[in-house]
């Protein structure tokens, strides 16, 4: 295995692109150094993309916030402004692992790593946020929700790295909210997840709304069909029983060592209906 | 003569018996007479066996002595973690 | 495979090593450096008792190349105490028996004495949550939220 | 040896909460454990493990490992002889298999190279031929005639015809009509229960360096309950002699009975050999899941009879328990303590130790009375439910005391059970008013407690201080607790004492530290030891004073005159004896040996009240208290931490931990993320509440702590669980998919 630190975004495409064996890009590395452990995976090369000038920043962009892909957990939460633009996508960044792996994973790891069960995703994939990606062709743009193809794999090409996330400004009556149910109280993957973005009108009702639930399927989901059902209104029971029952309806997850079918589909809706709650009130709805 | 009562498994090799009467004064005489009068003990015996002495439990000391209205108990040998 | 030429603070002192590309910050300190304070219960990231703190950060040293050390500072165990002075942290593990067998110990404080630099303050439930990635299976948690609280009351000046 | 009688005594030491005397090592991260040590041109050792539930191992090529640059010897089952008795045999082909791979993560080969790369490297180049072979997990399919058999040739002769051969052994316990007793119940409960494997969970993975010399001389470093057993052990696999064998326990960072056994020790010690240098060898936590200690998986039984007054008149428990790969050692222990708590006067246990293709169980902290006592805590709790009956005035009504016959045979004599339930009823934890899905839950828990062999020096150095050498690896505590009792005894301040654990060639044997024993019998042998220094210091005084050695008594650390007649002499201190010992007779020390029994069998009750998210099914403990005799609690903190410590792992075994294995027989959960061991976020304090009666099988009364405090927890947790979602829950863990399936949510 070699390593390298690149010192700029064309420096590690090219390196990665130029590598024929197994590659791995190193961000916090919180996965990685995991794969690396297991001897299941023993890449030629690992591009340490740390040292890339802007990987580490947070920059504020057009009323909302790019996001380095270097940028840690805890740096994440420490930035009170996204923190309060975003607080669905912060949280669940946080969310991931413990404090120590917080002083180290990054939003983008959590993406690329392509698990269904990560915990930055589904708040990103609710909140529109777009991926801008540096490759052997120069620079595009993607939205998050179209980066995971299947549990660990990307649409990513070879050569392609995510630089940065960028998530969009937001009106004043707009919020996100995740949760995500594990059987402890740290230190899990999620069982199931549940993502939800609201934006109301003056009047408290939501005008639109994205949800978006993870391991419940090879990839995150966005469930537009249980978001529509929220629009209009006022957060009702009758509106979020509907609701979770439309989660569950698309719900195709696994049975595993971390939960059941039933369970994961069931706690899905649970999920969805209570993150609805939670961002509906901090949008300032009342009901 | 000492009255031993063994546990319920061990019956099959005092045909039957829970309780037998063995003549001892001390755990090893106990142990040497149990294998000479009830051979399928002996099995069991090599595996080890502790004993309870008017409800003391002792692992294998051999000259621990008994007395004739003592409350003998055979344990399989205790071990723990 | 070739080494790698790394050049670090640790605890304060200025170190040099060489080390595997793939071989962990973890491995580095231990088999490298002789310090083997933190200690590996895991390989993961799941345990905690790798903790150390690189620029500042805490982190599990299992979860970081040694290559990566270049040019950072990094805190150990073995620099937590000023000499003889043992850190109030230190000082109230010991006082308050927070730990029985003592393996994770070094993981904790670390842990803790990052939490307390940023929270001097933190609730029970604030300090259970930050140390829910370093396990102990001795104590129950229970006299190790107590030494802390106990440690942070002293820092206070309470 | 007759029992050492206690006597009531007022303390001066003893009690107090003294700081530890390795705690600085520990906080600074000087202290040494088992993979801490380096030596000298020291290779890496790593051991190969079956990829196979059950396998039989048609041929091992090793060529192309032992090629590779770097790698310095390669050791196979055929390295090692066969020993004649099953129970070393069952231990060495536990840490190498023998033709067979009999679970998934059994050793298979081992390499010792240059560095960790290199070993890793060469593990890859070894190819293993395996003919892959059906397998069996479950205790109760494993007992089944036409089950998969896990080893030929094991079945006791206490084992009905029958059954699978996978049945090794049949216990039975008990006494009295049960037919007669379940006749007069007003209700009878009947019940089946499962509970899943769970590991000791230890942070420290099992760690050694050996160093094997050509003259057939060896050193062995490792973290372990017992150094003393490691070197039978490991001098009973390698053929060595005991002399030549000098094992040193390091720092260890936990056991809870899982390090009373040797895993990888003879492989390092093979290694080197064949080597020619130390080797050091380091277990993966995958390889610490996968192939050391998990406790035993159950399926139980249990019927109870009851009067609606609460009176219980029969019980009977069938336990069956599967205890891997090999026979288990377990079953015995469950099947004794599952109804110690009650005197009853018609009762029956039956257990069932049963082999299947998963790692040999190893001791857990009260092995096999957890299970057992959860089943039977249930089933009560599910009667005092039906009769509307308080739990503890249930128990109280029912409980063991003295001159009970117990469900195992013998009468007990002084016992703390009833003094417990009462100090659980007076506390105002039981009387706390609960919220809704709140619920609160109790249980009694036992065990046995031993002593065991036990040697102790104490030396008196020349300055007046105190040097204590003992042979037990401390795992909580237990030095500070030695010098407490030394200082008591000598009427010495603690400071002055240092107690250190001495290697194998320091003592004569040393039981493995377990069955809660050590403060228990090496806090004998050392109150022994130092009794035995003051006779003789007693006696040197005499000689200074021209008196009759039998007119010189020791008081408040100081020979005195034993009374007026003895003549008017000051009393002399230990440090004054000890300044003149090279005048007065050379080096002054103590001594004492013993096989320790007597320990005193020890109750606790666990009080805990719950929450339960009926749409998620996830548990939240609020409260937790624990109320246990202790005997006399020499080091109270040191008291509260096994209290604490094992309260919490039964939670773990209550709410989330389990073995999860695939269709494949391999375990599906070999990390701390997956085998989910409490976080501190998980738990609330946990209240202590130490009792104190006194046993009298010891001098200052104390009863083994270590291994009660795990067993209630099971049963007060799926209680409290049973109340708050109004069903009664059966199976362990209570893990949140459970839960939700029983409340129909999923």
């Amino acid at each position: 295995m070699r390593y390298l630190a690149a010192t700029t975004a064309a420096e590690a495409a090219a390196a990665l692109a130029a590598e024929t064996g197994l590659t791995r890009v190193l961000a916090g590395g919180t996965d990685v150094l995991v794969q690396l452990r297991s001897g299941l995976v023993e890449p030629e090369l690992v591009v340490d993309i740390k040292k890339i000038p802007g990987m580490r920043e947070i920059t504020a962009e057009a009323g909302g916030f790019r996001i380095g892909a270097a940028v840690s957990g805890a740096e994440i939460g420490e930035h009170e402004a996204l923190c309060a633009l975003w607080p669905g996508v912060t949280e669940g960044v946080q969310l991931i692992g413990s404090t120590q792996v917080q002083g180290r994973c990054t939003m983008t790891g959590n993406l690329c790593n392509a698990s269904p069960a990560g915990d930055a995703v589904p708040s990103l994939v609710a909140a529109n946020a777009v991926a801008r990606i540096a490759g052997p062709q120069g620079e595009r743009d993607c939205p998050v929700a179209e980066i995971p193809s299947g549990p660990g794999k990307t649409t990513l090409k070879k050569g392609e790295i995510i630089s940065s996330i960028f998530l969009p400004a937001r009106p004043g009556r707009a919020s996100d909210a995740y949760l995500r149910f594990i059987p402890r109280t740290e230190m899990d993957i999620a069982v199931a997840s549940a993502a939800v973005s609201l934006e109301l009108d003056s009047g408290g009702t939501v005008k639109t709304a994205r949800i978006a639930l993870g391991a419940v399927a090879p990839t995150v989901i966005a469930v537009d069909a249980a978001a529509a059902l929220l629009v209009g209104t006022r957060l009702d029971d009758g509106t979020l029983a509907k609701m979770a029952q439309a989660c569950e309806a698309v719900c195709k997850p696994i049975d595993d060592k971390r939960g059941t079918v039933a369970f994961r589909t069931k706690t899905a809706g649970t999920l969805a209906r209570r993150a609805a709650l939670i961002a509906y009130a901090r949008a300032g709805g009342s009901r | 003569m000492v009255k031993v009562l063994l546990w319920g498994s061990l019956r099959q090799a005092t045909g039957g018996l829970a309780e037998v009467e063995v003549e001892a004064a001390n755990f090893k005489q106990l142990l040497d007479r149990l294998a000479v009068e009830y051979p399928g003990l002996k099995p069991q015996i090599a595996r080890g066996i502790s004993l309870s002495l008017d409800g003391v439990i002792y692992r294998e000391a051999w000259f621990t002595e008994i007395g004739p209205d003592s409350e003998v108990v055979l344990m399989p040998y205790m071990t723990g973690g | 495979m070739t080494k790698i030429h790394v050049s670090t603070t640790i605890n304060g002192d200025a170190h040099e090593f060489l080390c595997a590309p793939d071989e962990t910050l973890l491995d580095v300190l231990r088999n490298r450096l002789g310090l083997t304070g933190a200690k590996e219960g895991c390989g993961t990231g799941d345990c905690g008792a790798c903790s150390v703190t690189v620029n500042g950060r805490l982190v599990c040293s299992c979860l970081v190349l040694g290559a990566e050390a270049e040019g950072a500072e990094i805190a150990t165990i073995e620099g937590m105490a000023d000499g003889d002075d043992l850190h109030p942290l230190q000082r109230h593990f010991i006082d308050g028996a927070a730990l029985q067998c003592g393996v994770c110990t070094p993981g904790i404080l670390v842990a803790a004495k990052a939490l307390l630099e940023k929270n001097p303050d933190p609730t029970d439930e604030e300090l259970r949550y930050w140390l829910a990635g370093n396990l102990c299976r001795c104590t129950g948690y229970d006299k190790i939220i107590r030494a802390v609280q106990a440690a942070a009351a002293e820092m206070r000046g309470a | 040896m007759s029992l050492d009688e206690y006597r009531k005594r007022e303390f001066k030491q003893v009690g107090t909460r003294v700081r530890r005397p390795d705690g600085v090592d520990k906080v600074t991260g000087r202290a040494m454990y088992g993979a801490d040590a380096t030596a000298p041109g020291m290779l890496w050792g790593r051991i190969l493990r079956s990829p196979h539930a059950h396998a039989r191992i048609r041929s091992i090529d090793v060529s192309a490992a032992l090629a590779l640059k770097g790698v310095k010897a390669v050791v196979t089952a055929e390295d090692f002889g066969v020993p004649e008795d099953d129970f070393t045999r069952d231990v060495q082909d536990n840490c190498m298999a023998r033709g067979r791979a009999l679970y998934d993560g059994h050793a298979v080969a081992a390499v010792a190279a240059v560095d960790q790369a290199t070993a890793r490297a060469a593990l890859k180049l070894i190819k293993v031929d395996y003919e892959i072979l059906p397998h069996v997990t479950d205790v109760d399919a494993a007992m089944q005639p036409g089950a998969p058999v896990v080893q030929e040739g094991r079945v006791q002769e206490n084992v009905p015809k029958g059954f699978s051969d996978n049945v090794t052994a049949h216990f039975e316990f008990g006494h009295g009509d049960l037919d007669a007793g379940f006749a007069k119940a007003d209700k009878i409960v009947e019940r089946s229960f499962k509970t899943a494997a769970t590991h000791q969970g230890y942070i420290e993975p099992h760690a050694c360096l050996a160093s094997v010399t050509s003259d057939g001389k060896a050193d062995l470093w490792c973290c372990t309950q017992g150094h003393f057993y490691v070197r039978t052990l490991c001098a009973g696999i390698l053929g060595m002699e005991a002399s030549q064998l000098r094992v040193t326990a390091s720092e260890i960072g936990g056991g809870f009975g899982g390090k009373t056994t040797v895993f990888i020790e003879p492989v390092a010690l093979m290694l080197s050999k064949k080597a020619g240098r130390p080797v050091k060898l380091v277990m993966s936590r995958d390889e610490v899941f996968r192939a050391t200690g998990p406790t035993v998986s159950s399926s139980s039984d249990i019927k109870i009879g009851m009067t609606k007054d609460g009176r219980i008149t029969a019980a009977e428990a069938t336990l069956r328990y599967q205890g891997g790969a090999f026979p288990c050692g377990t079953t015995e222990f469950g099947t004794q303590a599952a109804f110690a708590a009650y005197d009853l006067d018609a009762v029956r246990t039956y257990g069932w130790s049963v082999m299947t293709n998963r790692p040999k169980e190893a001791a857990y902290r009260a092995p096999g009375a957890p299970v057992a006592i959860y089943a039977v805590e249930s089933v009560v709790d599910e009667l005092c439910q039906h009769f509307g009956l308080d739990p503890l005035d249930v128990r109280l009504k029912n409980a063991a005391r003295k001159g009970t016959k117990s469900s195992y045979g013998p009468t007990f004599p002084d016992i703390g059970l009833v003094a417990t339930l009462e100090a659980a009823r007076a506390h105002p934890h039981y009387k706390a008013p609960l919220g809704p899905n709140q619920g609160r839950g109790l249980s009694c828990g036992f065990w046995f407690n031993f002593g065991g062999n036990t040697c102790v020096s104490l030396n008196v150095n020349t300055d007046g201080t105190v040097g204590i050498t003992e042979g037990n690896p401390d795992i909580g505590g237990s030095r500070a607790s030695i010098s407490l009792m030394a200082a008591e005894e000598l009427g010495i301040p603690y400071d002055n004492i240092r107690t250190i654990v001495a290697d194998t060639s320091s003592l004569g044997y040393n039981d493995v530290t377990d069955g809660s024993r050590v403060t228990f019998a090496v806090g004998l042998a050392t109150i022994k030891a130092a009794r035995d220094a003051v006779r003789k210091m007693c006696a040197r005084a005499a000689k200074i004073w021209g008196i009759d050695e039998e007119a010189v008594q020791w008081k408040d650390g100081a020979a005195v005159p034993a009374g007026p007649n003895a003549g008017k002499f000051p009393p002399m201190t230990l440090a004054e004896i000890a300044a003149v010992s090279a005048e007065t007779g050379g080096p002054i020390a103590g001594h004492y040996e013993v096989n320790a029994d007597g320990a005193g069998v020890s109750f606790g009750v666990h009080l805990c009240d719950v929450e339960v998210d009926r749409e998620t099914g996830a548990t939240k403990v609020l409260r937790y208290t624990v109320f246990q005799d202790a005997g006399k609690a020499v080091h109270p903190d040191y008291v509260e931490g096994q209290m604490q410590g094992g309260a919490v792992q039964g939670i773990g075994w209550a709410l989330n931990e389990e073995y999860i294995y695939g269709e494949d027989g391999r375990l599906q959960n070999p990390t701390f993320l997956d085998y989910r061991v409490p976080v501190a976020s998980d738990l609330p304090m946990i209240e202590t509440v130490i009792l104190e009666i006194p046993n009298p099988g010891h001098p200052y009364g104390v009863r083994g702590v270590g291994e009660t405090g795990i067993v209630p927890p099971l049963a007060a947790l799926s209680n409290a669980v049973s109340h708050a979602i109004g069903l009664r829950m059966s199976e362990l863990p209570m893990s949140p998919p459970r839960i939700l399936k029983a409340l129909g949510g999923s």
